[in-house]
């Protein structure tokens, strides 16, 4: 029994160093490898709090295997009766205050950085000429979508968040049906979006995302919203600021005049679709019940979640019910023939600001 | 009546558990009613865990694979962990008081009905084919949009449930206070009756909330309330709030009782005085008061502004002290003492690493603003399994060792129980030890499916396997009950040998009556003192024996739970059919009634006649111990 | 326990209310259950101060409109009043003199109906004027926090109602006396609540 | 009735008890006066808000009138419940605790974590 017990924590131990070893996770998602300042704050803050855990932990488990090797009734005879002591003060003093150490230690930076992270007073500092200093996003969640609407800038949005390198972003969060939360892992902790108020953070983005492996951070909502929870995907594009400010004169442009792909297409997206979702990115949140499509060829996913190809775009078009369950989108499946679904496909493959 | 057993007729039978009062049949009712509801609460986690090994996998919908995790979260905290400890309090709290009834023996079969009931009811949504869908925190936007009945089962049956366990909650507290054996102060009592005291103490005052918060959505949903739509507007963040004002003293409702468990353990197998017993009640207490005040830090990311967050991530990391206090009271305890591994101690033993694993993730969620990285993901599922799995369960599964012959007066087999014990603690770690892993990398929870590539494939093919494993080491215990009822060979009074506190001194079952005299209490594990100074029976009288007062078996409880289930099927169609209302109103009807007959009826108990007692007194000493 | 057991002023316990463990068990029992509500209260009053005045765009009660001071003194009188009474009942229950005691708590129920008699004629004003259950957050948490009390209120009644009649030809003993005595307590606390409802939901809501 | 002793005072315990009852009494008229002195006091304060008096402004009356009903609740737990009586240490115990908690939470309510 005893040879059991020591190889399994051998072999725990072992397992538990494989997966450390494993790594730190994927870049574009993962909180070990914080890509911002409000993400490394956090995780300096999980470092610190490992160690202190790591300590505890190694400091009972010492205890506890001394104690239980030495104390064996097989080794002390089965009517060896053990005195009985009552307690120890000083012992007890000790383990009290070690602990209170312990979390004093833990407790400052905590206090510090929750202050620090909460700070959001420079968010609508404006400069001498009355322009804002810093970049503001509005950011709406619906069922199971995402729509970033950037007030100063007149555009909106949805699905990819593009933000400039390297300043500070402010985010105004609300949720427009039910509770939902924006989390960006790889750049900073959570915020709810909730139906009753606005809530204020900001992050900051220190890493392109053109190096990563799809090009884009991943997003996900961290609040329980219905069956689709878990497909509420959205993505982030970061960029240094000239490269933002040339996407969002290009965003601008697509008020006047887009790309047209495939002229059928586009009738038939004027015939269907224009009632729910707009191309133009000149526009304020909430004004289309559904995602703001001018860069949808620029996009990573469809939908959040779905490859971003023809084929998956026409997948989507089909039977958006069973990709998505419980979303807002009507199927088209029996409403357009192929070869019209190839035609608004590719119309809408064709709408871009990047190219 | 006699304590000489008869054969009676199965409807006899029947009859004499649908009507007892008796607080050690109560408490195997319960402990059966959590055990089933476990079984059913751990297959919905297994097909969860099944859902999740592949990425992409469909083996249940994104609609049902919610109606999952919700009744499994409510399943499990409701009607399975607190069930089955209510169980062992109302079989072993009463025994090491020395009394021979609880305070009120009406009120709790009532508890206990009203939470089988209720647990009932809940479940019945899975045949309804509405389940409640919103998780167990049934946060208020979605579980206000949620369509279908499913919340409104949720809203019911933890009210009527709730109700039972508030009640249950005061019995246990007044037993506690009033009836315990003269000597027996405050601080002589075993752990295991402490933290039954402080943990209802809990329930006594995180109930109520939770009553309200149930009361406000059931109003929202079915009768025109306005307190959780923000267009009329309500405001969904006081059901946050309420949820977790009682949400947060749950947790230690479930885990005080567990310790005290341990505590029992690591004395009696390590043969030794509990080290610090007094800080030990202080850390106990402590514990308690600190639990009602860091509900917040579950809504660390609720946007509730930086002052609040930080007094909050204060206020629980504090908790760490005395439950700090707690563990190395106990090391210190195993510390020179004679420590014997059997099924109870080894899961003891296995209770110290896990919890300590648990704890600390706890408080690294306190960091508020590391908790919004953490806050659900798959960090947090890890976290709570760990103090809930690792703490609640297996204290748990060594009470069902430890108690098994004092509830059922025959032993369980110990190899079996060492297999089960591996599986299970094996598999725990396995299951939850890498998902702290996979709320690092980004993974959030209660999601139906995921993406293949993310990173996380390998990680969650690993905890599913681990679930097995825990599923086989249940199976396990299962066949060990099975073979060790059938078998049933009884056992004598103390059959672990080194007891310390007045329940191990009597009959295993005990008699009905409990003690034949009251026992005089003279120091803290009052057996052992007793037997140390050569006193074979463990147990000095402290009166003549004399008559006994006992109650009335009633079946009045289960009519009165009854006309409330009746009721809530009533409240839950009343908008969309013609005979939901009159259901409502009957079901109430129903209810008074059956409560004003009781209060007419006077009922007074009865006499148990010295005589009796001096005859099945004689009879057991006659037959020596079997 | 012997119901028929007759006592004299002479032969009454000095706390009949727990001469007994089953009385003893009783009161410390109701006692823990008042603690209980206590946080159920607190937790209607925080719902009620956080959604107070609060309904959809639009919405055009506020306290200060809604309330009269006048009818809500009346109630507030009367409900004091009634714990005085309930006071010298439980004076005779001490002294064993059921008669009066009875008699008192007839009193003290008749301005227990009073009371809810004043809060029944409130409520349908409001409804009238348009101010219904379902009309706003407001309206909810209202009715809510301040109809809980007067379930309270009118559950009291019924309990007090059927003491009365049952125990009418039995006189006291030590079997009812403690139910007598939980109910006088579960009065005072229904006014204990009130004295926090005119005051946090009425005063300050004249105040704004 | 087994478990009560039965007792009969003598006369001069029994007059003795009577005349403790009274005076009691007479302690629960006066207590009751005083609720029924701050209850008006409390009322006359917030018409004189209404009316516009000065000196009666609102961060005057709102503290003071919740200290009253402090107050009358204290002398509705100790007079009218008999919590000052020997043997309620365990009704003060939970009256106490849940008093906190149920003075915590609509604290907290209004003010760190509510906006
Ligand atoms: C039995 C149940 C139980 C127990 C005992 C605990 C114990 C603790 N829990 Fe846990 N918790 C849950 C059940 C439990 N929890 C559940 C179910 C949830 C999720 C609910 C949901 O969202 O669905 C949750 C979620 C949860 C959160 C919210 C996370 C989030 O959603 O963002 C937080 C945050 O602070 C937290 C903290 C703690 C802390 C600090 C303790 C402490 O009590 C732990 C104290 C113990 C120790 C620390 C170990 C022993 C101590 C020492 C050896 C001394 C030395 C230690 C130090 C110096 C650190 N818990
Ligand atoms: C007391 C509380 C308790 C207990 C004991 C457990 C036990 C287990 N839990 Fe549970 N869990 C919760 C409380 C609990 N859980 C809560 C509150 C949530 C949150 C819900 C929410 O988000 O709202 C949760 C959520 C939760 C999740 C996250 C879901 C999500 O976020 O998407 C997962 C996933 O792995 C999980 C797994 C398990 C497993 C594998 C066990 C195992 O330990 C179970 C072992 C038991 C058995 C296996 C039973 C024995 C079975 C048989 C005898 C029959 C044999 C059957 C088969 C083999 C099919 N649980
Ligand atoms: C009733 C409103 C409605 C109509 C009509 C509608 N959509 Fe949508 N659409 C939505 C909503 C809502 C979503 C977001 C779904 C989600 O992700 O949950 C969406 C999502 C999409 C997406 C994915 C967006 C992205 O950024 O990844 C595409 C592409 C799309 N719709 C195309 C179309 C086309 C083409 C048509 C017409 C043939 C159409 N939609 C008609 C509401 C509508
Ligand atoms: Cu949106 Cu989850
Ligand atoms: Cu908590």
């Amino acid at each position: 029994m005893m040879k059991g017990l020591k190889k399994w924590r051998l072999f725990s131990l072992l397992a538990v160093l494989t997966v450390f070893l494993a790594g730190c996770g994927q870049e574009q998602l993962s909180t070990l490898l914080p890509a911002g300042q409000v993400g490394r704050d956090q995780f300096n803050l999980l470092l610190l709090a490992s160690g202190i855990m790591l300590l505890v932990i190694i400091v009972v488990v010492a205890i506890y295997l001394i104690a239980l090797l030495r104390y064996r009734r097989s080794k002390l005879g089965e009517d060896f009766i053990p005195e009985q002591v009552e307690g120890s003060h000083k012992l007890e003093l000790v383990w009290t205050i070690i602990p209170i150490l312990l979390i004093l230690l833990l407790a400052v930076p905590t206090v510090y950085y929750t202050y620090k992270l909460g700070d959001v007073s420079a968010m609508g500092a404006v400069d001498e000429d009355g322009n804002a200093e810093h970049l503001v996003v509005d950011v709406t969640a619906k069922l199971y979508w995402w729509e970033f609407e950037y007030p100063e800038l007149g555009i909106v949005t949805a699905q990819e968040l593009v933000v400039p390198t390297d300043e500070k972003v402010y985010f105004n969060l609300i949720a427009s049906d039910v509770k939902h939360s924006f989390w960006i892992p790889a750049v900073g902790g959570k915020l709810d979006t909730n139906v009753e108020n606005v809530n204020k953070f900001y992050l900051v983005f220190e890493k392109e995302s053109k190096d990563l492996k799809d090009g884009v951070f991943y997003g996900k909502c961290a609040e329980l919203c219905g069956p689709s929870h878990a497909l509420m995907d959205f993505k982030v594009k970061t960029m240094p600021r000239p490269e933002f400010d040339k996407w969002v004169t290009a965003m601008q442009a697509t008020a006047e005049k887009q790309n047209v792909a495939n002229e059928q297409g586009e009738e038939i997206f004027n015939q269907s679709c224009i009632g729910c979702h707009a191309v133009s990115g000149v526009g304020e949140s909430n004004e289309k019940q559904g995602p703001n499509l001018a860069s949808f060829g620029d996009r990573n996913r469809v939908a959040g979640f779905m490859d971003h190809s023809k084929e998956g775009l026409i997948e989507w078009l089909t039977d958006t019910q069973e990709h998505k369950p419980g979303n807002k989108m009507p199927s088209f499946g029996g409403q357009l023939s192929d070869q019209e679904m190839d035609a608004l496909a590719e119309y809408l493959m064709g709408l871009s600001v990047e190219k | 009546m006699s304590s000489v057993a008869q054969k009676k007729s199965f409807g006899a039978t029947l009859w004499d558990w649908l009507t007892t009062v008796d607080h050690k049949k109560i408490g195997i009712l319960y402990f059966l009613g959590g055990g089933f509801f476990f079984v059913v609460g751990g297959i919905e986690a297994m097909m969860i865990r099944w859902q999740l090994y592949k990425p992409n996998n469909d083996f249940v919908s994104a609609g049902l694979y919610n109606d999952l995790i919700t009744m499994h979260g409510t399943t499990m905290i409701f009607l399975a962990a607190m069930p089955i400890l209510f169980g062992f309090m109302n079989a072993i709290v009463p025994l090491q008081i020395g009394a021979r009834d609880v305070a009120f023996p009406f009120i709790n079969s009532l508890g206990f009905w009203m939470f089988f009931f209720g647990g009932l009811f809940l479940n019945i949504s899975w045949i309804y084919g509405e389940v409640p869908d919103a998780g167990w925190t049934s946060y208020a936007s979605l579980s206000l949009a949620s369509e279908g009945h499913g919340i409104d089962f949720y809203a019911i049956g933890l009210q009527i449930a709730g109700g039972g366990t508030l009640m249950a909650g005061i019995n246990f507290l007044v037993t506690i206070i009033n009836m315990r054996a003269p000597g027996m102060t405050y601080m002589r009592m075993p752990l295991f009756t402490w933290t039954t005291f402080v943990a209802s103490a809990m329930i006594l005052f995180a109930f109520p909330p939770l009553t309200i918060g149930l009361f406000f959505l059931t109003f929202d949903r079915m009768f025109g309330g306005n307190f959780f739509d923000h267009q009329m507007g309500g405001n969904t963040i006081i059901w946050e709030h309420i949820f977790w004002i009682f949400g947060h003293p749950e947790v230690y409702i479930l885990i005080l009782p567990a310790f005290g468990i341990f505590s029992e353990i690591f004395s009696i197998f390590s043969r030794k005085r509990l080290f610090g017993y007094p800080s030990m009640v202080f850390a106990t207490v402590l514990i308690g008061f600190l639990g009602f005040m860091v509900w917040a830090h579950h809504m660390f990311t609720v946007g509730l502004g930086p002052t609040a967050n930080a007094i909050f991530a204060v206020a629980t990391m504090a908790i760490a002290v005395p439950t700090g206090v707690k563990i190395f009271n106990w090391l210190l305890t195993m510390w020179g003492g004679s420590i014997t591994v059997t099924t109870p101690m080894l899961y003891a033993l296995g209770f110290i690493p896990s919890f300590v694993m648990g704890g600390v993730t706890g408080v690294m969620q306190g960091a508020a603003p590391l908790d919004y990285q953490l806050h659900d993901s798959y960090f947090i599922v890890a976290h709570f399994h760990y103090v809930i799995v690792g703490g609640v369960v297996l204290a748990i599964l060594a009470a069902t060792h430890l108690y098994w012959p004092k509830m059922f007066g025959t032993m369980l087999n110990e190899t079996l129980g060492k297999v089960t014990f591996w599986f299970f603690f094996i598999g725990f770690h396995m299951t939850f030890l890498i998902q702290h892993w996979l709320g690092f990398w980004g993974m959030p929870r209660r999601v139906w499916t995921y993406m293949g590539d993310q990173g996380w494939d390998l990680a969650n093919l690993i905890s599913t396997i681990g679930a097995f494993f825990m599923a086989i080491g249940v199976i396990v215990l299962v066949i060990n009950v099975i073979i060790t009822s059938v078998k049933n060979v009884r056992v004598a009074n103390d059959p672990w040998g080194d007891g310390r506190t007045l329940e191990w001194a009597i009959e295993s079952p005990p008699l009905y009556y409990n003690f034949t005299a009251t026992p005089l209490v003279r120091g803290l594990d009052s057996v052992w003192i007793e037997k140390m100074e050569g006193n074979e029976t463990g147990l000095t009288p402290a009166e003549p024996i004399k008559d006994i007062h006992m109650p009335h078996g009633s079946i009045i409880p289960l009519l009165m739970t009854l006309g409330l289930f009746i009721a809530g099927f009533g409240a839950m169609f009343h908008s969309e059919t013609n005979w939901g209302l009159p259901v409502l109103i009957f079901g109430l009807l129903w209810t008074f009634v059956s409560m004003a007959v009781r209060s007419l009826q006077d009922d007074l108990g009865y006499y148990i006649k010295k005589e009796e007692i001096l005859r099945d007194m004689k009879a057991l000493n006659k037959g020596g111990q079997k | 326990m012997d119901l028929n057991k007759k006592f004299t002023p002479e032969t009454w316990p000095e706390h009949p209310e727990r001469a007994t463990l089953e009385a003893k068990n009783k009161f410390v029992g109701f006692w823990l259950f008042l603690g209980g509500e206590t946080i159920l209260f607190a937790t209607l009053f925080a719902t009620y101060i956080a959604l107070k005045n609060s309904g959809p765009s639009g919405f055009g009660f506020s306290t200060q409109e809604l309330y009269e001071l006048p009818l809500v003194f009346v109630m507030t009188m009367l409900l004091l009043t009634s714990s005085l009474t309930s006071v010298f009942a439980m004076y005779h229950l001490k002294n064993y003199n059921f008669k009066k005691m009875q008699l008192w708590l007839a009193i003290t129920a008749f301005l227990g109906l009073g009371f809810l008699m004043l809060e029944v004629y409130e409520f349908s004003h409001y409804v009238k004027i348009g101010f219904t259950f379902s009309n706003s957050a407001f309206s909810s948490s209202f009715y809510t926090l301040v109809g809980t009390h007067g379930f309270h209120v009118a559950v009291g009644l019924v309990w007090i109602t059927l003491l009365i009649f049952r125990n009418a030809k039995r006189g006291l003993n030590l079997y009812n006396a403690t139910k007598y005595y939980t109910f006088s307590l579960y009065w005072h606390f229904i006014d204990v609540v009130w004295v926090f409802i005119f005051t946090v939901v009425y005063l300050m809501g004249v105040i704004g | 009735m087994a478990d009560i002793q039965v007792y009969k005072r003598t006369p001069a315990e029994q007059s003795l008890a009577k005349r403790r009852a009274k005076l009691a009494m007479r302690n629960q008229v006066m207590m009751f006066s005083l609720m029924i002195f701050l209850t008006l006091v409390s009322f006359s304060m917030v018409v004189a808000f209404e009316k516009d008096v000065p000196g009666f402004s609102q961060y005057f009356i709102i503290p003071m009138i919740l200290l009253f009903a402090a107050v009358q609740v204290g002398l509705q737990l100790y007079y009218f419940m008999h919590m000052n009586e020997k043997g309620h240490g365990i009704p003060q115990m939970f009256m106490y605790t849940g008093a906190l908690f149920g003075f915590l939470i609509p604290l907290t309510f209004v003010t760190i974590v509510w906006w």
